[in-house]
């Protein structure tokens, strides 16, 4: 894949280099895929459904076995090691699906998002809800009775609570009204430009590229394209493949 | 390209509770409350037939809730309401999809450990091989299953699902499932199709094929009811916009005029829908524009709104 | 140590009226849970009804032994139903500790002295044979009227007790082809399906509460013959139906693979023949001073060595002898 | 089953003493695990200790290495495999169970086999009828005699209002029923009745109801359970002096590690079958066999003296039959036990041996007591004594 | 009839002093006549006072006997042959105005025609029959109905709080793993043994016991999931097959204890302990109050555990979703493992409990609990600790009041039936809280 990513590059904060992964015996979801994200970046990661991209960030985030290449966070390996101890250096991760914990409240959903620093909850609670203000109102209510788009807000402030250093994001934005979409995304860039770096998984592809620094295209396990987001957001390749012509005609 | 979107719905001018010419669901004053929350609270709706109504709002609108009712899969507090002419109130949900009103859920429900293709086959209705009895002696039913088989596959090319139809459905990607629970659904050629959201997570070229999918099926004679918080989609198909703000109906009409509504704009859509989110963060250089302007402006302003609310709080 | 003889003891639990009774009420757990996803915990119930419907038709009405039966399964689908319409609508877990209790009651409704006229309480029913052995078509005796002994090696039965085997063998082959049958239909489909997820299923317009019990009584019949295959040859006393008895047909289940056709068979025999290889074999080391203990904890480890032989299996193959190993990768 | 009556006669007339030379094959099918299984090790003693004197008396017949097996209970369902090793180790007698309702469970397939079953704790009454091809034996004695001597203690003692905490099994409502009966036909009444079924572990329900009622004395027909009920009912104050037990649970607590230290039962009186010799002597011989044996000391005897007398009537049987055939066996066992009428009382196996080989008719009388079977093979006879605690928590007999 | 049946009681012979004639009442009673193996005997009492000389008459068979009643107004008539006797209470010597009231004959005896106390008595199996006289109005105190309900219900509380012990174990465990760990039972019989072993054999003080009991409780949840659950949980084995291993652990581990300590039930010391601690209805030993004292300042501290600290959030947290709470920086194993040891210790001190209130320590008297332990979880709401201490207290109070109307036989049909009705009522569970769908 990319030249640009060298040894002599110091700033690189997570280096995925010639993943294989996957779940079933025999059968690879990751096939060889490489990734850079350095510090302060905001990566966004498109691709059609089933491509692997959950599964990758799964695999950075040590939720799926990695059978070949290698993961860094911060120049370390991190093959092999468990989620708890990602989020001790400071990952932070919403997944695309079961984001939430369904029997306990918002506000115990919040204070597991900073589980192993819990006295910072009042401060972070402060940001949280500056974002998602309707949490803010409602966190004594069940998160399983939350409607869809609530759960997405949930799910996104849980991982904001613990103030991580590297955000990995899976599709943030699916569920959210339109408003809040935008929201999400801006938030999401403000993050990144305080210094947390961004790995974004989105299929809203277009508003995802708009922001970020640079984008991957993931086929099949693989890298397909790699740019910055408005490289790929022009180029016809990607468009007529994988992002579509709907949102394009501006009607 | 573009197809001609279905005129003359409605009786009269498009305000919330205007009677259609052909409507497939009637709803009458249907309220659902969760203790002092009243996620419902439906006056008069009316959904017409043949032609696609989207059903927007906010997150949390009650929108998912609303689906539940109509379906059976909760009761409400009050309220009646009437799909082609029968009354629904109190039947249980199995018979309301038997009766052709099919719907999908918007946290997916697939069928982990069927495959695929089993979860599809699933779908079809009127299977003689379904009753005890006849399921013993294939001889009654497996001509019937073949040819469900064949729609499914069919179907599931569609929605480039093929590849993993001897998959069990727990393998499946977010997105994939999405996918799966909409084929599923339209398995049973239902009268009368409600999709939530069933293109969040879908990757946007493949839910534009989809889209195309969906207009068949109006042509054939389908209604459909759809959750959707993408615009362009709505733009793209909906003949009737339908919008939900805590519970009510706040507007209803064509999707043109619905979208140019202020209160529309203010509470759900905002007015940013072609805005470059990359210049108003700054990230490129570029025209903010005046619409531009008012988003930064709003977000601000939503911040501090908050932070003095939560100041006041921790006072 | 003979292990000639040992051998052949362990070997008769292939065919012993026990593997097969067990085997069927097994093979109707894998309906109601394999293919069905109901938590039964009260299997040990529906046994009990099989097995009293039988003896009490026959002992207090004097029914012919085939009515019995039917009775025995009469009384099982009424169970169900009894049990069914509240609970079928609980929560998975909800059901097993409802079934466990239903089926603890049922229990000590036998026991107790109240309907002892009927169930004869703690003591239980024994002497009902003379119907089922009149129907044996096999002969008793042969032309110079010894005793005629079938089979060969390890098997070797008098005509009532390969009556009973071939009864039991018969009823075991129509419940395992009845349960291939329908599990590849489309109703097995959506019996599996409502497995994964009951809503799911209600919206494509099934109506799973009927098919649920419909699981339930298919799986209680099976139970019930197989309680009268196991008081076929013996007796029936209350205390043989506890919650163990449950557990141990759950055991089996799980040995086979829960999900599949042949795996209670497999798993019936695998469990038996653990038991009766353990019994063999454990007091003969302990005689022989291999084993340093006395004849009564060499009888007491069989069971610690059949509870650790249970744990072993479904620990390294958990998805059955039978089962499908990808399925495991999915399990909650 | 039916007896051949008449064989056992002519053998009355003066032919010569044969020397014997058989050897007989037990197996035993007793509790080793389980909710019985604290009968295991008393029985297994008797059995072996039984076996032991046979072989020492060396009259012409052996019995070889004993089968041991464990009969377990109907929760873990160990007796269904011992039986078919029995059955296949071909042994000539299977001794057990202690549970009737095990036993019911096996005996069609020990029947089917032609072994005999021989148990020395049955006591329900559905074995007398049994289709048994006459080869169900018991040394156990009904309850019906131990209900009615227990019942007549009670009521000599001037007891009035009296209630009864028994097992819901065929041992405790058959002593129930009898001891009931026999105890309001003498006046009494029984003002409170509470049952408990086998296996449960706690009567607090039970103990609250019958103290409740207010009894002038308490009769618990129960097996080890009066472990519980015993140390519950004295520690709600309940007087030692008005309990009342049956052979289930008569033992001395004072040499038994398993009673609470400080617990006193002095005056509590029991009844029990016993036979005309002490026990004490026996017990001690019981232990010692047990102890050789290589397990820890038998604390408890229930059942021990009619494992030794079945085992005994076994061996006596074939020697009588001059065969090892347990159909042979079983037609002779009712002659040797002295129910044919016209045997000669003898109480050991040599004794009863000689006699044998003297070609005469034995009529063993055991440590159980006197031993008569009828033709379903039930004991019929049997002493019954009465024993009482003294201030060292140990029983003496006391017979009224 | 060749008396094939029976036997006598009576086997001692005393040199009797021969011929009876009665006048003055013998010290034993019989002990005026020569004894044989057959006898009538009784007493004869009036308003529960015995009556002193009445003279009793025995005639049958050609023979003829009388004798007097003893201070104790106990009498025995010898008779040579079980044979059909007629036996005869002289009225005249039966206080003034006392008659004997044929209502308050023993059953089966009536009057013989044209008398008022002359009797057909027979013999039955054995050579005794006792024919006991109890005239007068005799006043029983019975416990009333609302004194034994108190008693029960307190008798319940204790079981309940013991039983709740064991159920917030359950509870926790199957919260924070989806396992219904049916090795529970067991658990709680390891505490009782363990006490058994330090209490009783190597004689530790009680005061020791109780904490080497917790901590070896909390050892054995400790070697339990490291050696055994954490494994199975990296093998990924469904919940199920999890369960099934939890059965054949619950089997392998109730034949451990008895093969180390046999099928008998043993004492802890202080078992039997007097209930001599009264307040009005409510008799308590020591044993009991230290009982709900201990099972009420253990229930608090968990309570406050899991409601104040984030390890106790944390078990919800993981019951939801594991990955998730991985993912937040919970160590899950960690939790769990807290779970097991927390679990395991509170089974073992409810084990003692139990131990002492049965009282008794037994191979399987866990699993006798099991199902009550299982019913009090359900009922308070599956995988909610504050429901299974609830649900613990109904079931304890339920199986120990509910026969005050059932046969006592079918004590735990109660609590299973209410079990079943409560669930029809409240599906969840009384704390359980419905899920949302869609
Ligand atoms: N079971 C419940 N208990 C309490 N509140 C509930 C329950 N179900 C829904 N709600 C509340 O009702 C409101 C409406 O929810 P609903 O799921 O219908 O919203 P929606 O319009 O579908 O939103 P979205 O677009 O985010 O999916 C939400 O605020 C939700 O929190
Ligand atoms: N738990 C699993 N077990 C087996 N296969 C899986 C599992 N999860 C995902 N897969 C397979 O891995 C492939 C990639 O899945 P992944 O979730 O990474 O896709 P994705 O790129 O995130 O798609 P989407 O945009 O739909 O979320 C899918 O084709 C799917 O079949
Ligand atoms: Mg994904
Ligand atoms: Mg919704």
């Amino acid at each position: 894949m990319s030249a640009t990513s060298s040894e002599a590059d110091t700033d690189v904060v997570v280096e995925v280099k010639d993943l294989t992964a996957g779940y079933l015996p025999g059968i690879n979801i990751i096939n060889g895929a490489n990734l850079i994200a350095r510090k302060g970046e905001l990566i966004g990661i498109i691709g059609p459904n089933g491509a692997g991209k959950s599964t990758l960030l799964k695999s950075i985030f040590g939720m799926v076995k990695v059978r070949g290449g290698g993961i860094t966070v911060d120049g370390e390996s991190v093959v092999g090691l468990k989620s708890d101890k990602l989020v001790q250096r400071g990952v932070g991760f919403v997944p695309q699906t079961n984001n939430v914990f369904p029997s306990l409240t918002i506000a115990e959903n919040l204070q597991m998002g900073l589980y192993q620093r819990p006295k910072a909850y009042a401060e972070r609670l402060e940001f949280v809800t500056g974002i998602f203000a309707e949490l803010g109102k409602r966190l004594g209510q069940r998160a399983g009775s939350l409607s869809g788009g609530e759960r997405q807000m949930v799910a996104m402030s849980r991982a904001l609570m613990m103030d991580p250093s590297v955000l990995l994001l899976d599709e943030p934005s699916a569920g959210l009204s339109p408003v809040r979409q935008d929201d999400a995304f801006i938030r999401v860039s403000d993050i990144n430009k305080a210094g947390v770096t961004t790995i974004m998984v989105e299929q809203n592809a277009r508003r995802c590229l708009q922001i970020c620094d640079r984008g991957y295209v993931l086929d099949q396990g693989r890298d397909a394209y790699e740019g910055t987001g408005r490289q790929l957001l022009e180029d016809p390749k990607v468009i007529g493949l994988y992002l579509g012509t709907l949102g394009a005609d501006g009607v | 390209m573009r197809r001609p979107k279905t005129q003359g719905l409605a009786k009269g001018d498009a305000v919330p509770g205007v009677a259609k010419n052909d409507p497939v669901l009637v709803i009458d004053n249907v309220t659902r409350r969760f203790g002092g929350l009243t996620a419902v609270d439906v006056e008069h709706l009316e959904i017409p037939r043949h032609a696609i109504t989207a059903l927007i709002g906010p997150n949390g609108a009650g929108k998912t809730t609303l689906f539940n009712l109509l379906c059976g899969f909760d009761k409400p507090n009050s309220g009646t309401w009437s799909f082609d002419g029968t009354s629904l109130s109190g039947i249980p949900s199995f018979k309301v999809a038997r009766m052709g009103q099919v719907r999908t859920f918007q946290l997916t429900k697939a069928l982990s450990l069927l495959t695929v293709l089993e979860n599809m086959k699933l779908g079809a209705t009127g299977q003689k091989g379904e009753s005890l009895w006849a399921s013993i002696i294939p001889a009654i039913w497996r001509k019937q299953d073949d040819e469900i088989e064949d729609k499914a596959m069919e179907l599931l090319a569609r929605f480039k699902l093929d590849a993993t139809a001897d998959d069990y459905a727990a393998s499946l990607s977010g997105g994939q499932r999405k996918l799966l629970e909409m084929a599923r659904a339209l398995m049973s050629d239902p009268t009368l199709v409600m999709l939530d959201e069933p293109m969040a997570g879908v990757n946007p070229a493949l839910t534009e094929s989809l889209l195309d999918h969906i207009l068949d099926l109006k042509d054939l004679g389908m209604t459909v009811l759809f959750v959707e918080h993408d615009m362009h989609m709505v733009r793209h198909i909906a003949d009737w916009v339908v919008v939900m703000a805590e519970g009510r109906v706040v507007a209803e009409g064509p999707p043109e005029t619905v979208m140019q509504d202020k209160a529309v704009i203010d509470a759900y859509l905002g007015s940013h829908q072609d805005v470059d989110l990359g210049v108003v963060t700054g990230r490129i250089a570029g025209e903010l524009g005046e619409s531009g302007e008012e988003l930064l402006e709003e977000i601000k302003e939503a911040e501090e709104a908050s932070i003095a609310e939560a100041e006041e709080e921790t006072k | 140590m003979d292990w000639g003889q040992i051998f052949n003891n362990t070997a008769y639990w292939v065919f012993s009226p026990e593997t097969i009774a067990y085997a069927l009420a097994a093979t109707g757990l894998a309906v109601q849970f394999g293919f069905g996803g109901l938590l039964n915990f009260g299997m040990a119930g529906f046994m009990a009804l099989g097995a009293y419907g039988y003896a009490i038709s026959i002992l207090t009405f004097g029914w012919p032994w085939w009515v019995g039966i039917i009775v025995g399964c009469a009384a099982a689908v009424v169970f169900a139903l009894i049990l069914g319409i509240p609970t079928l609508r609980l929560r998975a877990d909800y059901l097993a500790i409802v079934t466990i209790a239903a089926a603890e009651i049922v229990r000590l409704l036998l026991t107790t002295q109240l309907f002892d006229a009927f169930t004869n309480s703690a003591d239980g029913l024994g002497g009902y044979h003379a119907g089922f052995r009149g129907a044996n078509p096999f002969p008793k005796t042969g032309a110079d009227g010894e005793p005629i002994i079938y089979g060969f090696g390890p098997w070797q039965w008098t005509s009532d007790q390969l009556w009973v085997r071939v009864f039991g063998i018969i009823l075991l082959a129509i419940a395992v082809y009845l349960v291939w049958a329908i599990m590849r239909s489309p109703w097995g489909r959506v019996l599996k399906g409502i497995r994964e997820d009951e809503d799911a299923v209600r919206s494509l317009g099934k109506n799973v509460f009927s098919y649920k019990m419909q699981a339930l009584m298919i799986g209680g019949v099976f139970g019930a013959l197989g309680g009268v295959v196991f008081a076929l040859p013996s007796a029936v006393v209350p205390a043989t139906y506890t919650t163990s008895l449950t557990f141990f047909i759950w055991t089996i289940l799980l040995l086979g693979g829960a999900a599949t056709v042949f795996g209670p068979v497999v798993g019936s025999v695998i469990f038996w023949v653990i038991m009766g290889f353990l019994d063999n074999v454990l007091p003969v080391l302990a005689q022989a001073d291999i084993l340093p203990m006395t004849g009564q904890q060499a009888a007491t480890l069989r069971f610690i060595l059949v509870g650790v032989a249970l744990m072993l299996i479904v620990i390294f193959r958990p998805q059955g002898i039978f089962g499908n190993k990808r399925e495991l990768t999915f399990v909650k | 089953g039916c007896a051949s009556g008449g064989s056992g006669d002519d053998g009355g007339d003066t032919s010569t003493p044969e020397a014997r030379d058989l050897t007989l094959k037990i197996g035993t099918i007793l509790p080793d695990t389980g909710t019985l299984a604290f009968l295991g090790p008393p029985e297994e003693a008797g059995v072996g200790l039984a076996v032991d004197d046979i072989n020492e008396a060396a009259k012409g017949i052996e019995v070889g290495p004993v089968v041991w097996g464990d009969s377990g209970d109907t929760d873990n369902k160990a007796y269904a495999t011992t039986i078919q090793k029995l059955i296949s180790e071909k042994v000539d007698a299977a001794i057990g169970a202690a549970s009737s309702g095990v036993t019911k469970l096996f005996l069609d397939d020990a029947v089917a086999a032609g072994i005999l079953t021989f148990s020395p704790a049955n006591t329900s009454l559905d074995f007398t009828n049994w289709d048994d091809n006459n080869l169900y034996w018991r040394t156990a004695p009904a309850d019906t005699l131990q209900g009615e001597v227990l019942g007549n203690v009670v009521a000599e003692d001037g007891h009035e209002n009296v209630a009864v905490l028994y097992q819901n099994d065929s041992y405790g409502t058959g002593l129930n029923k009898v001891f009931q009966d026999t105890f309001t036909g003498s006046g009494g009444k029984i003002v409170a009745e509470q049952s408990y079924n086998t296996g449960d572990t706690n009567f607090d329900a039970q103990i609250s109801a019958i103290l409740a009622s207010n009894p002038d004395a308490i009769a618990l027909i129960t097996f080890d359970e009066i472990y519980t009920i015993g140390p519950a009912l004295i520690a709600a104050g309940y007087p030692a002096k008005d309990l009342y037990l049956v052979d289930g649970n008569l033992k001395n607590f004072g040499s038994d590690e398993k009673w609470p230290a400080g617990v006193s039962m002095e005056g509590a009186k029991g009844t029990s079958p016993a036979g005309p010799k002490p026990d004490e002597d026996f017990q001690k011989r019981l232990n010692d066999w047990w102890v050789a044996d290589g397990n820890a000391e038998l604390k408890d005897y229930t059942y021990s003296n009619e494992s030794y007398d079945a085992v005994v009537l076994i061996a006596l049987a074939a020697l009588a039959a001059n065969s090892t055939d347990s159909a042979d066996i079983a037609g002779k066992l009712q002659e040797v036990s002295g129910g044919s009428g016209d045997g000669e009382k003898c109480t050991s196996f040599a004794d009863c041996a000689d006699l044998i080989l003297d070609g005469k008719t034995a009529n063993y009388d055991g440590y159980s007591g006197p031993i008569t079977f009828d033709e379903h093979g039930d004991p019929t006879e049997a002493t019954i004594g009465v024993f009482q605690y003294g201030a060292d928590n140990l029983t003496t007999r006391i017979d009224l | 009839m060749l008396f094939g049946l029976l036997l006598a009681a009576g086997m001692v012979f005393l040199s009797a002093p021969g011929g009876a004639l009665a006048a003055e009442a013998p010290d034993t009673p019989g002990g005026d006549q020569e004894k044989t193996d057959f006898y009538f005997g009784g007493i004869i009492t009036y308003d529960d006072k015995p009556v002193e000389g009445v003279t009793m008459t025995i005639e049958g068979g050609g023979f003829k006997a009388d004798t007097v009643t003893n201070v104790e107004g106990k009498w025995r008539l010898y008779v040579p042959d079980n044979d059909d006797y007629v036996l005869t209470v002289d009225e005249d010597t039966l206080p003034d105005g006392v008659i004997v009231d044929p209502e308050q004959l023993p059953e089966g005896i009536t009057p013989k025609q044209g008398t008022t106390a002359s009797f057909d008595v027979t013999f039955g199996l054995t050579g005794a029959k006792i024919v006991n006289l109890f005239l007068g109005e005799g006043e029983r105190v019975t416990t009333s109905f609302a004194d034994q309900l108190t008693e029960r219900l307190m008798n319940g509380l204790n079981f309940g709080l013991l039983l709740a012990l064991a159920a917030v174990g359950v509870s926790l465990i199957f919260g924070t793993t989806g396992l219904s760990n049916f090795a529970h039972g067991e658990m709680l019989t390891f505490g009782a043994v363990m006490a058994l072993i330090f209490g009783v054999w190597l004689k530790v003080p009680m005061w020791l016991t109780i904490p080497i009991v917790i901590v070896l409780g909390a050892l054995l949840g400790y070697l339990l999931d490291t050696g055994l659950w954490r494994p199975l949980r990296r093998r990924g084995l469904g919940i199920v097959q999890v369960m099934i291993v939890s059965i054949g652990l619950s089997l392998a581990g109730r034949y451990v204890f008895q093969y180390f300590i046999g099928g008998g039930t043993y004492q802890l010391p202080g078992a039997g302990a007097p209930r001599d601690i009264t307040f009005g209805p409510i008799s308590l030993s020591w044993i009991d109050i230290a009982s709900m004292g201990v099972s009420i300042v253990l229930l608090i501290a968990v309570a406050f555990w899991l409601l104040r600290t984030r390890v106790g959030k944390a078990t919800r947290a993981i019951s939801d979703n594991p990955g998730l709470a991985a993912a937040s920086g919970i160590n899950v194993d960690r939790v769990i493992r807290i779970v097991w040891i927390l679990a395991a210790a509170l089974a073992a001190i409810a084990g003692v409990l139990w131990a002492y209130f049965r009282p008794g320590v037994k191979w399987d008297m866990g699993v006798q609990v099991l199902l009550l332990i299982f019913a009090a979880v359900t009922l308070g709401g599956l995988g909610t600790a504050f429901g299974a201490l609830i649900g613990a207290l109904i079931v304890g109070i339920l199986v120990e009041i509910s026969t005050l109307w059932i046969p006592p036989d079918m004590k735990y049909v109660g609590a299973l039936a209410a079990l079943i009705v409560i669930l029809l009522v409240r599906p969840q569970g009384i704390l359980g809280r419905k899920e949302r769908l869609g």
